[in-house]
């Protein structure tokens, strides 16, 4: 075998603290080694050249480069080596920039290590073998969890351009958390006419599959053809059926048993009923829990008055199975749950604003609820425990963001925002009415942002206060809010009448159990990992997994909006081509060896590990090996070094490559 | 809070300097109620000061070497746990262990103060784990009387569930372990604002005009919420809400008198104990349970 | 190369997508740390096989590190947690037959933690100076030697080693 | 012992199983292992406080294994096995080396056997595995046999010799354990009778690269003791048949154990003993300790 070596200096960013020329020499030196050389700049084109021409002049067969990490140009480099006539794994890369001249000074220390790193190289290339990538076809369907203004945006962009989208929703409408919002910073426009254009819009795409009520309960697979299941939850209404007139839900008897989430518990809802008037797709849903029918067999009146005969009381969950190209995870946020701290939960509350016990304390999206014109008082700001007009209303920024103590450290990024404009509502309706706001910093990054929030200030005369408050009770039908005006350096008491609390944004409850569904990573607080934090945003590390909004990070609309598009087009550039290329970097076992114990298939993280049978000559198993999946397989390895026998190797990495590399330490 | 099983029940104790001076009640009527229950103290010899004082906001290393001294004489005892009444005690006790055990440094430089080595983590109870840890059935089961006619503020103070992430055995802002005793004895309990609000303890020898202002403040929120008496665990506490009312009057006439027990001798009247066994009768308020409201006396 | 000072050699086994990267941002950042330690890249932390650390003791090696991506931050979702198991077990075994647990160390270093990763380096190095050559192993591969002089003779450490994989 | 006959009998009789793998008497104080396909040899089957062998070794063995498989179907494999040899077979079927249907276990109350052939049964030569063993009655079978009887008691030295080994510092460690390794000659009988060493071919026998040095000399033998101990680390059951093998008398037993009581101690999981519990290799838990980890 013939290998060349090509020391690079990259200007003097590597020769400045390793003597290049003697690295070169040495090398030279090395049984193996044909042709050795340095250069100043390897990766430029004359540097390139020089490497294409020594392979095609000495018959090269493998290559090692000492030069930057091969993050930075290992790509370059093989594709240089291919175009030469190298298969481009039999290319090294011995990192001497930033493992060796950028963080050592001492340049004999440096020089003797680059020797080392080189030397690896050498024996490591002297037992690659060359690869070839593998293709695998791809399927041009992508499935979109989630149907919040995130999950709506990247399907209606798929699907307009012209692939097929299927689109999960848990809930039994589309419309997420901002359907739910009054009106929206910082242009105050109503968020649903804005939104319900877009949910009618795909409700009617031919190329959008639209599945509410349901979830994602299993996806196996891998890029390109995802295999996942869709559990249709009960509705226990025949959609087909259904012209969504709406007389079900009025004459239902069973009107105050249950709380209406999507008012946020403000208002009650039947047993029948559908989440909001403009809920899409207009279908309803009975509640098992509470419907009389369910409970003693009896009532009936949906039947009774449906004239289409929808109501289906026997329905049952249903399993729908389909096959996916791309998966685009857009399952959003909760808020955090304020109430008292349990010994089980990971957060602590907050009992010392007495959330849950007073009435008048509540969430920001209770707040968004009352002062929505849709709402439970028809946008009027009245207070839920009488229904008086708060003449005085305290809101709280950073409740449980931005407070380890709370369990999060994080800043929920949109509070700020939409406290201003809840007060400035406020102002806009109560114009008698007294605002404040305490608040730690303002963080109002955006466009037309900070001035949002001075108008807040200036023309509504919101009353700021900079500081914590510490206790909130109740007095004389009065709230005493305690804080502390930090710029005063006084103590404040409020009494006021209603207090609103900027809650920290929060991943979804089941969102851990969803990231190990489809096998993406999260953080310590729940939020799904982008792959890298500023080149791949919207990439989760299992490859045709996107992220877009609030699942990954506290988020606003329009930074939700731009990561679906983002998402959607990922997915669309993978569809670019019916078949998709993989680096060949795969696991694989040899049968003859393979004890079958499987270990191999309990540790691989990817499920790419099968059973395969060995059968005798009359057709009776006789032994079960492990048979791995090249298209699921992801290259990490854990199987070789778990297995026993050592009947599995990685290409790229086998283990004689890495002995190697040991040996000529 | 699992109650612990027979065997087990015995307890360390560490009264402090309160329970011997102007808590003697506190100690008299602890012992007596625990004993009715059937359960015994046993007082750690030797005892001494547990930096409750200035002692730990002046000298970091005296405050954590005088608790921890008391923490060895328990394991020396062989006992497994101490019961602290007082919650300063119960506070500094519990903290002082905390550090020891949670930094290395701390742990040498005390061991070295102490000449001994910590090896055994000591449980720290207050009252409220103690009645946990005996058990709520037991006061149920031996009860005389049923307090019902009494509406209870329950008064945890600032120490007693702080810092929860250390005391570990209710919610710092929200308690409620207090009223599930105090519901045990059949008084009524009532929802305020107040249980966790600072009387002023630390001030209560040289800046009497807050003390008098911030006790007030509780005891008219108590009243506000229809209490007809407090109940405490901890003699801070009680200096400040019993014996300050007196200079409360002279500040705020028209303060009606609120009186204000210890725990342990409400639990003591439910269990049949009169106010002079359990020294309710060496409170500045007079307290007198009205036998003639008694209507539900059980057998 | 002539030796004045003895100098410990020193190998990591790291993952490519945190630990390599951090070690990677330690450069980009010039932070500088000793040059005793060689990296031997790997894909993931789950793919290193105890046997690995054996062959260093035996190539000379005074220490060696394992590191790899956070446990949840894993780009292989779980091959660092069966990682965390199998070095537990490792290290475990290795104390009780004598070996000074520093020998053999382990960290989890992401791709931004570049201060990390210097960090770790110097520190390790520290406790391996500390420790001094691994003689203990070394004389087993010196008794190597005198049984197969051949090895030691060759001169030629290829040679050697090239030998020594196959033959043993 | 007729009980135990009959009943093989009627299951080869019965074609319910090809073979039953059992002992057969030698002398009076020595057993050796036996396997029948002929129903008239079953009376050949004995089982004793002399019944030595852990005989779920050969459940993975090709020769017994082909006697499995007829014509047109999978018959059954019946074993005799102590309650400690059933944690072996335990551990076999979670490692998918046989499946629980295809096993028949017959075993036996068990109050412990001899040490080595030849030995008087009682406290003196108690078994090592014997002394502490807790599994009496086999957590599972298909048939069972003989009474419960008391184990004699015996003290505990291999635990002694741990404690005494975990006193001394890393180089004195080093030390007697290099002493002890360097006895090693390479014959692999501690692999040939471990019933979990069933690999095809091990990896000390991979040239391509050379895992393990083979021959014989302190660095390969060094080699070899910690990566056979550290396969067997969260799977050994414990069944001693690695000491009793080895020609030198290293005490590899010792560094299972202690491997065993560390994995208890780390993960509470002791190997073989339930059919449910995940294994211990190939399974983790997120909130495995960290603590090695900087």
């Amino acid at each position: 075998m013939k290998i060349g070596v090509f020391i690079c200096h990259c200007g003097e960013n590597i020769s400045r603290t390793v003597d290049c020329p003697r690295v070169a020499h040495f090398a030279e030196g090395l049984p193996g080694v044909e042709y050795s050389i340095d250069y100043k700049y390897m990766c430029s084109d004359p540097g390139q050249k020089l490497i294409k021409d020594a392979i095609r002049e000495h018959k090269l067969d493998a290559i090692v480069v000492g030069s930057c990490s091969p993050n930075m140009h290992e790509r370059t480099f093989r594709n240089a080596a291919v175009s030469a006539g190298i298969n481009p794994f039999l290319v090294e890369i011995a990192n001497l920039r930033e493992h060796c001249s950028w963080v050592h000074d001492d340049v004999e220390a440096a020089t003797e290590k680059a020797i080392e790193l080189v030397r690896m190289a050498i024996e490591k290339v002297k037992r690659d073998k060359p690869l070839t990538k593998i293709r695998v076809p791809v399927t041009k369907r992508v499935l979109v969890i989630g149907g919040g203004i995130a999950g709506i945006q990247a399907a209606l962009d798929i699907a307009n351009a012209g692939y097929e989208v299927v689109l999960v929703e848990r809930e039994p409408s589309i419309g997420g958390h901002m359907s739910q919002l009054s009106e929206t910073f910082p242009t105050l426009d109503c968020s649903q006419c804005i939104l319900t254009p877009r949910m009618v819009e795909v409700y009617q795409h031919p190329k959008i599959k639209l599945l509410t009520y349901s979830e994602v309960v299993k996806v196996e697979g891998f890029i390109g053809n995802f295999k996942a299941t869709i559990k249709k939850k009960a509705r226990h209404i025949n959609e087909d059926l259904c012209s969504g007139c709406g007389l079900c839900i009025t004459k239902c008897p069973t009107k105050k048993k249950s709380y209406n989430s999507f008012e946020e518990n403000l208002a009650f809802r039947p047993a029948v009923y559908v989440p909001f008037p403009q809920a899409v797709p207009n279908i309803p849903v009975i509640d098992e829990t509470v419907c009389m029918y369910y409970k003693n067999g009896k009532c009936g009146m949906c039947v009774k008055v449906c004239d289409r005969g929808a109501i289906d009381f026997e329905q049952k969950d249903t399993m729908l199975v389909a096959d996916i190209g791309a998966i685009i995870v857009a399952t959003g946020y909760k808020l955090y749950n304020i109430e008292k701290a349990t010994p089980e939960s990971k957060y602590k509350g907050y009992g010392e604003y007495g959330y849950g016990k007073y009435r008048d304390v509540i969430d920001g999206l209770q707040f968004e609820r009352i002062a929505s014109a849709s709402g439970p008082t028809a946008g009027e700001i009245k207070r839920p425990s009488d229904g008086k007009e708060p003449k005085k209303i305290v809101f709280i920024q950073c409740v449980g963001s931005r407070d380890p103590s709370k369990g999060i450290s994080y800043c929920s990024k949109i509070c700020c925002m939409y406290t201003a404009k809840q007060a400035m509502l406020y102002k806009h309706k109560v114009h008698d009415g007294e605002a404040y706001v305490f608040y730690m910093d303002i963080r109002a990054g955006g466009k037309m942002y900070d001035e949002f929030v001075r108008r807040a200030i200036e023309e509504d005369h919101v009353k700021y206060i900079r500081g914590r408050v510490s206790k909130i009770h109740e007095e004389n039908g009065k709230y005493i809010v305690k804080g502390e005006d930090t710029i005063a350096g006084m103590p404040v008491e409020i009494d006021a009448d209603m207090v609103v609390l900027a809650t920290a944004m929060i991943p979804q409850d089941n969102a851990p159990k969803l990231a190990q569904t489809i096998g993406i990573p999260y953080d310590k607080h729940g939020f799904y990992n982008e792959a890298h934090p500023k080149l791949r945003p919207v990439e989760s590390t299992t490859a045709g997994v996107f992220l877009a909004g609030a699942c990954q990070s506290p988020k606003d609309i329009p930074e939700s909006v731009a990561m679906a598009s983002a998402t959607a087009s990922k997915a669309i550039i993978l569809f670019a081509s019916d078949t998709l290329e993989r680096e060949p970097v795969v696991a694989k076992v040899n049968e003859d060896l393979c004890a079958g114990c499987f270990y191999c298939k309990k540790v691989c993280p990817f499920g790419a590990i099968e059973v395969r049978d060995i059968k005798d000559v009359n057709g009776i198993i006789y032994k079960e090996v492990a048979y791995i999946n090249q298209g699921v397989c992801q290259g990490c390895g854990t199987c070789t070094a778990t297995c026993l026998s050592k009947s599995i190797e990685l290409a790229g990495f086998n283990n004689e490559e890495i002995f190697a590399e040991i040996a000529a330490l | 809070m699992k109650p612990l099983t027979g065997g087990n029940m015995r307890f360390g104790y560490y009264p402090g300097c309160s329970q011997i001076s102007s808590a003697k009640e506190y100690d008299l009527s602890l012992k007596k109620v625990i004993g009715n229950l059937g359960v015994s103290l046993d007082e750690l010899d030797d005892w001494s000061c547990c930096g409750a004082t200035s002692g730990h906001v002046t000298n970091h290393k005296l405050a954590n070497g005088l608790a921890m001294r008391n923490i060895m004489l328990a394991d020396h005892q062989g006992l497994d746990n101490i019961v602290a009444p007082c919650a300063a005690c119960y506070n500094r006790l519990i903290l002082s262990q905390y550090e020891t055990f949670n930094h290395p440094e701390i742990k040498s430089e005390i061991e070295e103060l102490l000449s001994t080595k910590f090896e055994k983590d000591i449980g720290i109870f207050n009252v409220l784990e103690l009645f946990m840890k005996i058990g709520l059935g037991k006061i149920v089961e031996n009860r005389k009387r049923e307090l019902s006619n009494l509406n209870v503020a329950c008064y945890y103070g600032c120490l007693l569930v702080r810092p929860a992430d250390i005391t570990k055995f209710d919610d710092a802002e929200e308690p409620t372990s207090m009223e599930r005793i105090v519901e045990a004895t059949g008084a009524k309990t009532v929802d305020w604002n107040h249980k966790v609000e600072c009387c002023g303890a630390a001030h209560s020898i040289a800046r009497r005009d807050i003390v008098v202002d911030l006790s007030k403040k509780i005891i008219d929120d108590a009243i506000a919420h229809g209490a007809n008496v407090m109940v405490v665990a901890c003699p801070m506490c009680h200096t400040n809400l019993d014996m300050r009312q007196r200079t409360m009057k002279k500040v705020y006439p028209g303060h009606k008198e609120f009186p204000v027990l210890y725990l342990t001798e409400l639990v003591g009247l439910s269990l049949g104990m009169n106010e002079k066994e359990l020294g309710i009768d060496l409170h500045y308020i007079d307290f007198k349970y009205d036998d003639n409201i008694i209507k539900n006396t059980v057998a | 190369m002539s030796k004045q000072k003895w100098e410990p050699k020193i190998v990591a086994f790291v993952c490519n997508w945190c630990t390599y990267a951090g070690a990677d941002l330690a450069g980009t950042s010039r932070l500088k740390y000793p040059a005793n330690t060689k990296i031997i890249r790997v894909m993931c932390s789950g793919g290193i096989d105890p046997v690995f650390i054996l062959k260093a003791f035996e190539r000379g090696a005074d220490g060696v590190l394992v590191s790899g991506c956070h446990p949840n931050d894993c780009h292989y979702n779980a091959g660092n947690f069966h990682a965390r198991r199998r070095w537990d077990l490792f290290h475990k075994l290795l104390d009780f037959v004598g070996i000074e647990k520093d020998r053999l160390q382990f960290s989890w270093i992401s791709a931004s933690e570049g201060k990390k990763f210097a960090d770790v380096i110097t520190k390790v190095t520290k406790d391996i100076i500390a420790l001094g050559p691994f003689k203990t192993y070394q004389d087993m591969n010196a008794e190597f030697t005198t049984v197969f002089p051949e090895f030691a003779e060759a001169g030629n450490k290829e040679i050697a080693y090239e030998e020594e994989m196959t033959n043993g | 012992m007729d009980e135990l006959r009959n009943y093989a009998r009627e299951l080869l009789e019965k074609e319910e199983v090809a073979a039953v793998i059992g002992y057969q008497q030698v002398t009076e104080k020595r057993t050796k292992p036996i396997v029948i396909t002929d129903p008239a040899e079953t009376s050949r089957l004995v089982f004793n406080e002399y019944c030595l062998n852990n005989l779920a070794v050969y459940l993975t063995k090709a020769r017994i294994r082909s006697l499995m498989r007829t014509k047109d179907k999978t018959m059954k494999l019946a074993i005799v096995a102590k309650p400690c040899d059933v944690h072996s077979i335990v551990a076999l079927i979670q490692e998918n080396q046989i499946h629980r249907n295809d096993v028949h276990i017959i075993s036996f109350n068990c109050h412990g056997v001899v040490k080595d052939f030849g030995c008087d049964f009682n406290g003196d030569n108690l078994a090592a595995k014997c002394i502490k063993c807790e599994t009496h009655k086999p957590l599972y079978f298909d048939k069972i046999f003989g009474e419960e009887k008391q184990t004699p008691k015996a003290g505990d030295a291999s635990l002694e010799k741990i404690n005494e080994l975990e006193k001394l510092n890393s180089k004195e460690r080093f030390e007697f354990f290099k002493s002890e390794f360097d006895k090693c000659i390479k014959c692999y009988a501690c692999r040939a009778v471990c019933p979990l060493c069933y690999c095809q071919r091990c990896i000390t026998d991979k040239a391509i690269p050379r895992w393990i040095e083979s021959s014989s000399h302190q660095r390969g033998n060094f080699s070899w003791n910690i990566v056979r101990a550290f396969h067997l680390s969260g799977r050994c059951t414990g069944c001693g048949e690695c000491d009793r093998a080895c020609p030198m008398d290293i005490p590899l037993s010792l560094i299972n154990r202690r491997m065993a009581m560390e994995v208890k101690d780390l993960f509470s999981f002791v190997s073989g003993r339930s059919l449910e519990t995940p294994t211990l290799v190939g399974n983790f838990d997120k909130k495995d300790s960290d603590e090695i980890f900087m």
